[in-house]
């Protein structure tokens, strides 16, 4: 198992540097001289001239990715405008982001699941169907509207919640369910038909032939097989969490790196957009690991050959 | 001279691979030498795991072979290439096993057909239509069925159409894997009446992969028997089924439950243990470890490979004992 | 015995009661067990008491028959526990590797621990043999147990079948397509075609004096392993469409002893011979 | 009897028979009228502003009332409608083409090209969601054209990755080995033989990225980083109605509105094509 790990974690590495050439290619792929991306248009040339020394843009791209790459860890890469390390930055504001999407994971997993499985036992009835219904709903409702629709309701006109910020656990009840709908409408059409699918095998009529009660049925053989796709998905949807943050913490000012990141693009402030994407992507892919260690618990045959 | 020659013929197919260590390749074929006479049925016999199907996907060339020789019409398959490599597809064919996934779904059975005819340049293109029609009927179907997908077909009639596929480009030799291991007993029937019926009409040549040795006693005119990638016995089929000489062969022909015997005691003929994987073969005679006959060198030496009687090759350290 | 599409796997597990409801629906008769009655009148409670313990089934294909997530021991287990809840622990577990030690599964001990994927299919089948064992039933139901092994393991888990039969005394519900497992294991045997019985006898009779055209078809048309034979008998033509039944005699088209009767009425089962039961006018004539 | 259409047939007959992929190929239709007939729909012109009617409650004239400039928010949603599909058809369409041509290609030859395909869109879609547009958005600027080809870029790796896993199960299937043995060359293996066996997969992630693609678009038009004002777009429309929420809450209901049916529209047609295009579901 030990093993297993230890290769994922190697296969890691490629992924993790790609990640960083590309969030640092991004600023001079654009067309056009990255010291005045930076600066804007209302920058002098005194101001480019600091820039490009700065970030040494005049020096050969390797040479100058090699440099992100040390200033990302040493706090040598200052934000343009706190000027402050961009670890320093991101780090607190990542830690909120995280926090509100487990949160939102574990509603989305909760209502998901449940959804999924009744809705496969029950197939083609009334309970399937607004199961359905629902979960396509969730899926297809804009975040940012669905944010927006609900703070309408509950805290301009009821006034029962905040509509903003962090504090207290009333400040997450919003933001988590917003950000988690989508998620819970995935989980709930994965875990629907991989249920079906398991309840197609042969080893649940087995199963049956044996004696069991249609419950142990469902609850023990069927489900344990049937989370196996199910948790690939709720890797992917860990991230696809962190990534709809950037809209939902706009929307309830969360200060998170979602909206770190969007006032920053605002801004310019290149050197914290890059990092926080190394960041958000990396934390994604640490996710998907612990995923594929999870799966390769439910997964004998995994664990054996992975 | 023959259609096919086969010698040593080796196939491993590795596994793992990036950061999962080298793990043992699988043997699926490990030293198979054979002979293809015009117009002959050579039927292969053997377990999962004898690595007969391999033999016949390589001698089409059509996975790429670990070592050894397989040559068509005395060159070598892997070689050919461009207008050659055409010729020798148009030469050799094969039948696959399951006819539910041997036909291109989104293709209609004339284009199915019509394809071999348009890549080997078989007929004007005008006569397609026509010739296809032909062939079908060859097979026992009408040829105004052309026209419809494979799924509107019983597996028997698409086995027929795989057949008639094969037999478009008027080939030397075909290779038949298990063509009616995925059919019913009456359907099996047909198409066997059928195979042999285009034999003695075209007389090209067929190489029959089977696990049923009921059927290879039908179709065979030689049979060669394979065991985890090793051949251990070819012969002519009279031989094989009357005077068998490795121990496997004779624990595989009593093993088989027969029809019309009742109250066999098969308790007494059993081979015992599973089949060893591939991947670890045993040491020395590969059937050592289920063999009642083992003595102590087939656990260190592989037997030679010889002709034991005409025409008669065994691969057995005690085979002289059992002339 | 019979063909695809005969209907025999919807006859055992129609006998099980698996047969999954919707789609399915058992329109008529009935399924008498012993003292049980019959099995279609009882709640799916009453059936769940029944399986497993008084009736139980193999399957065709070990390799996807048990539940890849749980160990072999605990899926053996598990049918013994659902039939008596207080067993203890220790002795579920003797218990468990004394049906591995039966249904010789090398390595019993080992082997309890052993996830599916790390056993061969004969193996495999072995397991699913033992769970079958576990308490004893009076009837097992063993649907195609060997047709996805390989000719040696055919022979073995054939031998350990007839073996267990006799130590254990329970009945055995056979299903094949594969006459020579037939001839092997066989007391009476059944055939079907299209759904109903066509004729049942004893085994030697039905191999050495079969009556009905369909079964004299299908003997003509098996390869001997004993013989040469020139050209193999033809049962010309399809099985008829299932949804849409002929009337008469549903072998009818395909039968070369068709009478003007048959394209009219049914034929049903009748005692031509003791113990020997055909459905066929033509056959009925003649005697 | 043999038609040669046998098979779209039976899938829009499936369709036709699932009531609510049926509602969502109507969606569908009716967006795609909606915005190629936007002129002739719009009762305003969607930019005009008219200062006199800002925040105008619904009325005969304007049916959904005025935005903060006046403007007539009906006629903004129509040529919104516009907007969206464009973006839509040309991102996917990137993506599509693309995507499926690194797919096929890795999947169907294998090996370090395989390899290195599936390694660069790895490191693609290890920015999750949303982010990777953004970033492209961010440096390239915020216009239509650039957002197009952001959304077709982070939608590439889905394409490559469904098309090769599909591919790589066609090409086990022994129709293409069949079509290797009468000596069929590897292009046209590859396009008669894999490719339009491969292609269930491909179609319904099409139709499923369409609404995903729709989302992100208003998704960034609503951090600012889409289509600019005065152009209609429903996510920017959503932005800067969202300043006024507390006194035109009203204004914020409708854009929404759009997008969500839309997207389910899709959705729906989607999920319904994910059941009728299983093989293992016969007729």
């Amino acid at each position: 198992m030990l093993r297993f790990i230890f290769r994922r974690l190697l296969l890691l590495i490629p992924v993790l540097i790609g990640v960083s050439i590309v969030a640092f290619l991004i600023l001079h792929l654009a067309p056009g001289d990255p010291a005045q991306m930076m600066g804007g248009i209302e920058a002098s040339e005194a101001d480019l001239i600091m820039l490009r020394q700065k970030f040494g843009l005049d020096r050969p791209l390797p040479v100058q990715y090699f440099m992100f790459l040390k200033g990302m860890f040493t706090g040598e890469l200052l934000s343009l405008r706190y000027e402050s390390p961009v670890m320093e930055v991101i780090w607190p504001r990542l830690k909120n982001t995280l926090a509100l999407a487990s949160v939102s994971i574990v509603i989305a997993v909760l209502i998901g699941v449940t959804a999924g499985v009744l809705s496969a036992v029950k197939r083609k009835t009334w309970m399937d169907y607004t199961a359905t219904v629902f979960a396509l709903l969730g899926i297809s409702m804009p975040v940012f509207w669905w944010g927006l629709l609900l703070m309408l309701l509950f805290s301009v006109k009821l006034m029962w919640l905040p509509s903003g910020g962090m504090g207290t656990p009333l400040h997450y009840i919003l933001p988590s369910i917003v950000l988690g709908t989508a998620s819970a409408g995935i989980i709930a059409r994965m875990t629907r038909s991989s249920m079906l699918d398991v309840l197609r095998q042969d080893y649940i009529t087995t199963a049956t032939a044996k004696g069991l009660s249609r419950r142990l049925v469902v609850g023990r053989h069927a489900l344990r097989n049937a989370m196996i796709p199910t948790v690939t998905v709720v890797g992917l949807q860990f991230g696809q969490l962190l990534a709809g943050a950037v809209l939902t913490e706009t929307v309830f000012s969360w200060p998170g790196v979602g909206r770190l990141l969007v006032t920053s693009i605002l801004a310019r402030d290149y050197p914290v957009v890059q990092t926080s994407l190394v960041l958000i992507a990396a934390f994604f892919v640490l996710v998907n690991l612990a995923v594929d260690v999870l799966y390769a618990v439910l997964d004998p045959r995994v664990r054996y050959h992975g | 001279m023959h259609v096919l020659e086969i010698d040593n013929l080796v196939k491993h197919f590795p596994r793992g691979g990036l950061f999962g260590g080298e793990k043992n390749p699988v043997r699926a074929v490990d030293g198979v030498s054979l002979a293809l006479g015009r117009g002959e049925t050579l039927g292969i016999v053997g377990e999962s795991g004898s690595g007969k199907s391999t033999v016949g996907l390589l001698s089409l060339g059509l996975i790429p072979k670990t070592s050894g020789t397989i040559l068509f019409m005395g060159k070598p398959v892997d070689e050919f290439e461009g207008k050659e490599l055409i010729l020798f597809r148009r030469k050799a064919q094969i039948v696959f096993q399951n006819p539910f996934a041997s036909l291109n779904p989104r293709m209609i059975i004339r284009d199915i057909i019509g394809r071999v005819l348009e890549i080997h340049d078989i007929v004007p293109k005008s006569q397609i239509a026509g010739k296809v029609g032909a062939l079908l009927q060859e097979v026992g179907l009408r040829g105004d069925q052309a026209s419809r997908y494979p799924h509107e077909f019983s597996g028997g009639q698409r086995q027929r159409i795989a057949v008639a596929r094969a037999l478009a480009s008027g080939p030397e030799f075909i290779i038949l894997d298990e063509p009616t291991s995925a059919l019913d007993v009456s359907v099996q029937a047909q198409i066997l009446n059928l195979l042999g019926d285009l034999q003695q009409a075209r007389g090209h040549a067929y190489i029959f992969i089977s696990h049923n040795l009921a059927v290879i006693r039908h179709v065979s005119h030689r049979v060669a028997v394979m065991y985890l990638g090793k051949l251990m016995e070819t012969a002519p089929k009279e031989a094989i089924f009357s005077r068998p000489v490795h121990p496997y062969t004779r624990a595989l022909l009593a093993s088989v439950p027969k029809p019309f015997v009742t109250d066999e005691d098969i308790e007494s003929k059993v081979i015992a243990g599973d089949i060893p994987s591939p991947t670890n073969p045993p040491s020395g005679c590969r059937f050592h470890t289920r063999c009642s006959f083992c003595i102590g060198v087939c656990e260190e030496a592989e037997p030679a490979w010889r002709e034991v009687a005409p025409k008669h090759f065994v691969a057995c350290h005690r085979a002289e004992e059992w002339i | 015995m019979g063909e695809t599409g005969c209907g025999k796997s919807v006859t055992a597990h129609s006998v099980m009661g698996l047969i999954p409801v919707p789609p399915g629906r058992i329109v008529g008769g009935t399924v008498t067990f012993g003292k049980h009655g019959n099995l279609l009148d009882l709640k799916e409670e009453e059936m769940q008491k029944l399986r497993g313990k008084e009736m139980s089934m193999i399957f065709q294909d070990p390799m996807s028959s048990l539940n890849p997530v749980f160990t072999a021991g605990f899926q053996v287990e598990e049918a013994i526990v659902t039939h008596d809840r207080h067993i203890s622990k220790k002795d579920l577990l003797s218990r468990v590797v004394g049906l591995f030690k039966k249904v010789n599964i090398s390595d019993p001990e080992k082997s309890v621990h052993s996830y599916p994927h790390m056993l061969s299919g004969g193996m495999k089948q072995r397991v699913m043999i033992a769970m079958g064992l576990s308490c004893g039933p009076k009837l097992i139901i063993a649907d195609e147990p060997t047709t996805a092994l390989d000719v040696s393991i055919q022979a073995q888990i054939l031998t350990l079948l007839k073996k267990l039969q006799k130590e254990e005394g329970s009945s055995v519900l056979l299903i094949s397509h594969d006459l020579g497992v037939i001839a092997a294991m066989a007391k009476n045997v059944a055939v079907m075609y299209a759904g109903s019985i066509v004729e049942y006898a004893p085994v030697s009779d039905l191999f050495q004096q079969p009556m009905h055209p369909y079964t004299k078809g299908l003997l003509g048309a098996i390869p001997r392993l004993d013989r040469d034979i020139e050209r193999l008998a033809v049962i010309p033509g399809t099985l008829p469409n299932l949804f849409d039944l002929p009337e008469g005699c549903k072998f009818r088209e395909r039968c070369s002893e068709a009478l003007e009767i048959c394209a009219s009425v049914r034929p049903r089962l009748i005692e031509i011979e003791p113990g020997h039961e055909v459905a066929c006018h033509a056959c009925a004539r003649d005697r | 009897m043999g038609s040669r259409d046998s098979r779209a047939m039976l899938v829009l007959r499936r369709i036709g028979r699932n009531p609510v992929a049926l509602l969502g190929l109507i969606i569908i239709i009716v967006y795609i009228g909606v915005a190629l007939f936007a002129p002739i729909l719009a009762p305003h012109d969607p930019i005009d502003q008219n200062l006199s009617k800002s925040f105008a409650p619904l009325s005969a004239e304007n049916p959904l009332g005025c935005d903060e400039f006046g403007r007539d928010i009906l006629s903004r949603i129509i040529f919104g409608a516009r907007t969206s599909l464009i973006i839509q058809v040309f991102s996917v369409l990137i993506a599509l083409v693309t995507g499926v041509f690194l797919g096929a290609v890795g999947g169907y030859f294998g090996g370090w090209l395989d390899e290195g395909i599936m390694r660069v869109m790895d490191i693609l879609l290890a920015f999750p969601g949303i982010l990777l547009a953004l970033a492209i958005v961010a440096v390239l600027g915020p216009d239509l054209k650039n957002l197009i080809i952001a959304i077709g870029i982070y939608s590439i790796p889905q394409f490559a990755r469904i098309t090769r896993g599909s591919v790589i199960t066609v090409k086990q299937s022994e129709y293409v080995t069949a079509a290797r043995a009468i000596g069929e060359s590897h292009f046209v293996t590859i396009m008669r033989y894999v490719l339009p066996n491969a292609i269930s997969p491909i179609i319904i992630q099409t139709t499923l990225r369409m609404a995903t693609v729709l989302l992100t678009a208003a998704g960034l038009g609503f951090l600012g980083l889409g289509v600019q004002p005065p152009q209609p777009e429903w996510g920017t429309m959503l932005s800067t109605a969202r300043m006024y929420l507390r006194s035109a809450p009203l204004v914020a209901v409708f854009p929404g509105v759009s997008i969500m049916i839309v997207v389910l529209g899709f959705n729906f047609l989607g999920d319904g094509l994910q059941d009728a295009l299983n093989p293992r579901l016969k007729d």
